[in-house]
């Protein structure tokens, strides 16, 4: 991660709270909505053609990969970033909430990790899988939790290895053996927290009454935080944007 | 005695032979197709193919001195077997007390490492100078810097201007910049990166070798190329290619869990396709958002 | 030491914290033969998984755990945390034990006629030292992320960023190093101090000369390791930089924590200046060994026994300016390479001397062929193609294409597997009936000679092969490259070969307990030999001998002309 | 096992002119030489591999923060110990018990006082200023080696304090035998003596 390549600028979207008085719905039943807006040049940001010879296994299990740091859904409008771990960051007090019995998961696929940028919960159980025919090796490189690195055989779909982490902010993990394989985990005390994806869009719900900070964060350009305030089970609607100067 | 010995032999005799019979068997039998590109060459149980200018002289003193070996082990196994042969213990036999005088032995010693002596200073010692001394014109030769990491061989070429870019470790992103380049260094603005290694063919190539992390060891067993890669130090190796083709690169020192799979593909192609491919290699393609996924 | 009471010492300190040599000389034996086997089944679970990349092992697969071998297929990381500890064990903790610990504790002081050795309680120290050590060593597999991983070599900075198994690896190695100080000032002053009278340097049996000279290696090589382990464990705990240089990227991750301004090289100097005279420490008292048997069983005084133990001294020496040896590869100018090369073509000369003076040996003797003599002949040429195939290794144009590739393997193993263990096998045979007062059955120790002798070589011999072919050696799956795949076969022979030999010291091993209490009793000379230990009783009493031998002349009188006996030994009075 | 089995455990050997225990002390300092010279050897190597500017280059002078004062203090009780471990030696060879004893305690205290002034004033003034081995390869090298020593001086102490008090009991049993470990102790002292004067001028002067 290169953050001193980048200015960043976090330019505060406006804060459109959208009353809508029929959908009233009980405490704990407020929702946050909304998207992250990319405003610059996609064109500064190409994806490059990962070249896999390395290891043959991964030429045969997919043709082309690339690289997945910034992607840009270009076709949203206006455009939005991809793989954005939007979270409360604030306003949530010492409470604490009840963990998750769903488990999470990453699948090594095709020579590189699916999801690229996971979030969980502290205490939720995160479930490793190789899909492909080769090797490959986890290398966790967090500052709260251990540094595990480990092996994993070829195609170990099933059973994989499970791993208990602790809160902390998104990290990386890599593979050595495929050096351009890696992904972000970000875990949280807290279950108000989700990725964006092809639409660009994120939705959090369940969180109490309140006044909130929140904060989105993006592997190559960082973080950015907006308020927002929430109450009476309704949904609040805002929008967080990355405008990198390059 | 007599019969215990003949019970090892037995044992031995019957044993040996049905165990080894079925795993040279097995051996046949098992053999993993290997997917992906195909890798040229005969290899087999002899040295890898010779491609290399330069690597005829490490193939005939390798095999200079297995024949020379070859001699010396079965004159000294004729010897030996003579020995327990003639002088084995048996009724009427009588050891002799005074040792034997004979000059032979003194000789075979004399001559033996007389020949040391000229594989030494005849063979070895120049070869080894070429191999460190006479390092081809950076003018005429490809010039490339090797940079291992774990567990990965990258291949930094330095472009049309001829310069490499200034590198810094802080620049690293293990995906888009594994070299760490400074793409703001003038000199780094038409430098090429690559995890493939191609060359031309018939042109000296001088391979500069640093290690972003641990000691690795750049081994190019077609070109009779080895040299440790120590992280701190720029090593540079240079060879000639001479056959187009698809070949290894293989990493000869343990350089952490991984090793095994520290390899890369060499390639070996004329100079108007190794022109193609630096020009190629060199883009950033774009893909769409979804495609790639 | 001041004690003059006579009362009978109770069992601890008669057989556990004993200092009689002889108990000390056992129990190193017996705990070096274990971890001999360890990490021989170390090997032949690595041979699983070269033989048969990726597949899961049958039987046992699944006892190692999830973070060894999940599913029975072992991990990149637990293969080479054992090869890392096949290694230092067979070395450390099994070979040398036995050569020096074992061998050189109990037989060199009854070879010299001492009552002990001149510091009984420092012997005893070292042993407990050693079974520390290796205790640290066994513990280490059990820390997270398992036994040291970064090759009994631990070239830096790989160990220096390696799992927590390392450290263990480093304290367990000061233990050894410590053990083997020790042991080596004790060894030393016996030699030189307690010989009996009569018994003159050049009346001294070979085995002494060679324990001798080893003592001045282990003595003056190990603590440039124990200096180089303190630095590595530096690296590690305190976090300094003696072997990292500066800038390094680990895993994407900038170095910054450290200074950087060491060097990589740094260690492998140390470690080298070590670990070559170290495998001389493995050589020499197996070499001593084999001459005593070799003397014994062909009823002949060694030939060239003076130049041989001139060679042995040249050996000691040149082995101290040798170690760069193993790093022509780290680019290394063609001055020092040639002063390198060119030491190393020298030393192979005195071992030429040796070799050939005990094949000669063999002529116009009476060989017996004894399971003992049988181990000792096979040194022969297993010793001699080990020493051959050092020379493409020795010259660095050769060494370019097989430098750490199996042909090294294969190298060293032949020296130090069919040749060392092979003596000590040779040894273990010749003095069991001193030690028990029993021998080892002789139809089993035909059975384990032959089918050993086949099988280790099946294991070595396709080696060569493969290093030819340019197979790099501590691959975890050779057949990701197309040269190894190739040769795989060949690696599926040697497993089935490593298999076989293990299955090959069953016979030993029912042999070595049976016989220590149903073996047949022998008299206190069995071999009808003339070196001194023979002169005790078997199994020797607490001070050795009966009366104090005064000794007439060399260790090797056999078949004096007009004797009536066809040996001649060294405490009897009467000319033959 | 008993003292009177093995043979020159007390009196010379008459070629070698050394009982056992001198041997083995003269073999053990030369493993000790190995040791030392070992890291000696490492200091030289990083110093010539180190570059002439940069941060990873040599540390000169005033950079060192080594007070070559304290250097030179520590040196002079070293060798004032060296002194009274001989006469110590000297006062139990002419049988005079009490005053040999009181140069060992005199001895002890210089030693202490040694490690007292490197722990208290040198290392504790450098951790103050975040001085730590870490911090370069010449903190590293420094810490490491006198490190080293301080464990060997510390290690001569304890066997220096064994001989003042319980190790005395000897001298009632055997003067001879006793006196020689006095004397074999004296070797080693001296040999810990050299070590440093090895030390001093490479760490703090050069």
């Amino acid at each position: 991660m290169k953050l001193s390549m980048f200015t960043l600028t976090a330019v505060l979207a406006i804060n459109t709270f959208v009353f809508t008085p029929d959908q009233c719905l009980a405490d704990g039943q407020n929702s946050i909505t909304g998207k992250v807006i990319f405003k610059g040049d996609p064109a500064n940001y190409k994806r490059t053609k990962i070249n896999t010879t390395k290891d043959p296994n991964c030429k045969k299990a997919k043709k082309t990969i690339g690289s997945e740091k910034v992607i840009v859904n270009k076709k949203t409008d206006p455009m939005t970033l991809r793989n954005v771990v939007v979270s409360i960051k604030e306003g949530l007090g010492k409470k604490s909430f009840p963990v998750s019995k769903e488990e999470l998961t990453i699948i090594q696929i095709g020579c590189q990790y699916k999801p690229h940028v996971l979030a969980g919960q502290a205490g939720q159980t995160l479930r490793i899988l190789n899909g492909d025919n080769t090797n490959h090796n986890i290398h966790f490189l967090p500052k709260v939790n251990d540094e595990h690195n480990f092996t994993q055989p070829k195609k170990d779909t099933e059973k994989g290895k499970t791993i208990i982490l602790k809160a902390e902010d998104p990290f990386k993990v890599k593979c050595d053996v495929h050096p351009w394989m890696n992904c972000f985990v970000a875990i949280f005390e807290h279950p108000f927290f989700d990725v964006t994806s092809k639409d660009g869009t994120f939705t959090l719900t369940g969180m109490p009454d309140g006044a909130y900070t929140i904060e989105a964060w993006h592997e190559a350009f960082g973080k950015v935080t907006a308020e927002v305030e929430v109450s009476g089970g309704k949904a609040a609607n805002m929008d967080l944007t990355f405008e990198p100067k390059s | 005695m007599n019969r215990s010995r003949i019970i090892g032999i037995a044992t031995i005799l019957v044993v040996g032979i049905c165990l080894i019979a079925p795993s040279v068997a097995l051996g046949q039998a098992d053999a993993p197709i290997a997917s992906g590109n195909q890798i040229d060459g005969d290899y087999g149980y002899g040295l890898p193919p010779m491609l290399s200018k330069d690597g005829q002289g490490v193939d005939d003193l390798i095999i200079i001195l297995h024949w020379f070996m070859t001699a010396l082990f079965v004159g000294w196994a004729i010897f030996f077997v003579y020995c327990l042969f003639r002088f084995r213990s048996r009724a009427g036999h009588k050891a002799t007390y005074d040792p034997v005088k004979a000059k032979a032995s003194k000789y075979a010693e004399i001559g033996v490492a007389a020949f040391e002596a000229f594989l030494l200073i005849g063979l070895s010692m120049p070869i080894w100078a070429a191999t460190k001394n006479d390092m081809p014109s950076k003018d005429d030769a490809t010039h490339v810097r090797v940079v291992a990491e774990q567990f990965q061989w990258n291949f930094h070429y330095p472009g049309a201007d001829g310069k490499f870019g200034r590198t810094a470790p802080d620049m690293v992103d293990t995906v888009e910049n594994p070299l760490g380049l400074d793409r703001s260094d003038p000199a780094a603005t038409d430098d090429v990166y690559a995890t493939e290694l191609h060359l031309p063919v018939n042109k000296p190539v001088i391979c500069d070798l640093t290690s972003k992390d641990v000691i690795h060891s750049f081994s190019l067993p077609v070109m009779r190329v080895k040299q440790d890669v120590i992280p701190g130090m720029r090593i540079p190796v240079w060879f000639t290619p001479v056959k187009e083709g698809r070949y290894e690169v293989a990493c000869a020192q343990l350089c952490g869990n991984n090793h095994y799979s520290m390899r890369a593909e060499m390639v070996i192609e004329d100079d108007a396709s190794f022109a193609t491919w630096l020009k190629e290699v060199g883009i950033v393609e774009e893909f769409d958002e979804d495609e790639l996924d | 030491m001041s004690g003059d009471h006579h009362h009978e010492p109770g069992f601890i300190r008669k057989y556990v914290f004993s200092v009689d040599h002889k108990v000390i000389g056992v129990q190193y034996g017996v705990t070096a033969l274990c971890f001999l086997f360890l990490g021989f089944s170390l090997m032949m679970l690595m041979r699983w998984q070269l033989a048969y990349p990726g597949e899961e092992m049958p039987f046992i697969g699944n006892i190692f755990g999830e973070d060894a071998m999940p599913g029975g297929v072992m991990l990149p990381e637990f293969y080479n945390s054992l090869g890392a500890m096949h290694g230092t064990i067979m070395i450390f903790l099994g070979v040398v034990p036995l050569l020096v610990g074992a061998f050189g504790n109990y037989v060199m002081p009854l070879q010299i006629g001492a009552p002990d050795m001149a510091f009984p309680k420092l012997n005893m120290a070292s042993y407990w030292v050693y079974l520390l050590g290796g205790i640290v060593m066994l513990c280490s597999f059990f820390v997270p992320g398992g036994a040291a991983n970064s090759g009994w070599t631990s070239y830096p900075p790989l160990s220096n960023i390696a799992t927590t198994g390392q450290t263990w690896w480093l304290f367990g190695m000061v233990c050894l190093i410590t053990s083997s100080l020790l042991g080596s000032v004790n060894f030393i002053v016996t030699i030189i101090q307690l010989r009996v009278e009569g018994l003159t340097m050049f009346r001294l049996p070979y085995f002494v000369w060679a324990q001798l000279i080893t003592s001045f290696l282990l003595l003056l090589a190990f603590p440039p390791l124990e200096a180089a382990g303190v630095l590595q464990l530096m690296d590690r705990l305190a976090g300094t930089s003696f072997f990292m240089p500066e800038g390094l990227v680990v895993s994407g991750v900038v170095q910054t924590q450290m200074s950087g301004g060491g060097s990589p090289l740094l260690w492998q100097h140390l470690f080298w200046f070590l670990a070559h005279p170290e495998v001389y420490v493995l050589i020499l008292p197996a070499m001593g060994i084999v001459a005593e048997i070799i003397a014994n069983n062909t009823r002949k005084p060694l030939w060239g026994y003076r130049a041989m133990i001139y060679s042995t001294i040249f050996l000691g020496f040149m082995s101290f300016i040798v170690w760069a040896h193993h790093m022509f590869m780290t680019g290394m100018g063609t001055k020092i390479s040639a002063f390198f090369a060119t030491t190393t073509m020298i030393i192979s000369i005195p071992s030429v001397v040796i070799l050939t003076a005990l094949v000669i040996s063999l002529y116009q003797g009476a060989i017996r062929f004894t399971v003992p003599m049988l181990f000792a002949l096979a040194f022969l040429p297993m010793f001699a193609i080990g020493g051959l195939t050092g020379l493409p290794l020795g010259l660095p144009a050769s060494d370019i294409h097989l430098h750490d590739t199996y042909y090294v393997i294969g190298h060293f193993h032949y020296v130090v597997a069919p040749g060392t263990i092979f003596a000590i096998f040779a040894g273990i045979y010749h003095w069991y009936p001193k030690v028990t007062g029993r021998t080892l059955n002789n139809a089993l120790g035909y059975m384990h000679f032959f089918l050993s002798f086949v099988f280790i070589n099946m294991v070595f011999m396709p080696m060569f092969w493969q290093g030819m072919a340019g197979v790099s050696r501590r691959l975890y799956d050779q057949t990701v490259y197309a040269h190894g795949d190739a040769v795989q076969s060949l690696t599926i022979m040697s497993s089935w070969g490593a298999w076989m030999l293990g299955l090959a010291q069953i016979p030993f091993i029912i042999n070595f307990f049976i016989s220590a209490v149903a073996g047949k009793k022998v008299s206190n000379n069995p071999w009808d030999a003339t070196t001194l230990e023979w002169l005790a009783p078997s199994p020797p009493p607490h001070g050795n001998f009966e009366t104090v031998p005064v000794v007439y002349r060399g260790p090797y009188e056999y078949s004096v002309p007009g004797a009536s006996e066809d040996f001649h030994p060294q405490h009897v009075t009467t000319e033959a | 096992m008993s003292a009177e089995v093995l043979p020159y455990t007390v009196k010379p050997h008459p070629v070698t002119g050394l009982y056992n225990g001198k041997f083995g002390i003269w073999l053990f300092l030369a493993s000790e030489v190995m040791l030392f010279g070992a890291l000696f050897s490492t200091y030289v190597f990083l110093r010539m591999g180190a570059p002439e500017t940069g941060p990873t280059a040599w540390p000169t002078g005033e950079e060192t923060h080594l007070n070559w004062m304290l250097g030179g203090l520590n040196t002079l009780i070293l060798i004032l110990s060296s002194v009274t471990m001989v006469l110590a030696w000297v006062q139990f060879k002419m049988d005079n018990f009490a005053k040999g004893r009181i140069y060992l305690i005199i001895t002890a205290i210089l030693a202490i006082a040694f490690v007292a002034i490197k722990f208290k004033f040198e290392y504790a003034h450098k951790f103050h200023m975040d001085i730590y081995p870490k911090t370069s390869v010449f903190f590293a090298i420094y810490y490491t080696m006198t490190g080293l020593h301080a464990i060997h001086i510390i290690g001569g102490v304890v066997v220096i304090c064994y001989f003042i008090g319980p190790g005395a009991k000897l001298w009632e049993e055997n003067r001879e035998y006793y006196t020689n470990r006095i004397e074999c102790t004296g070797l080693y002292w001296h040999f810990v003596d050299l070590v440093w004067i090895f030390l001093f001028p490479i760490l703090y002067l050069l």
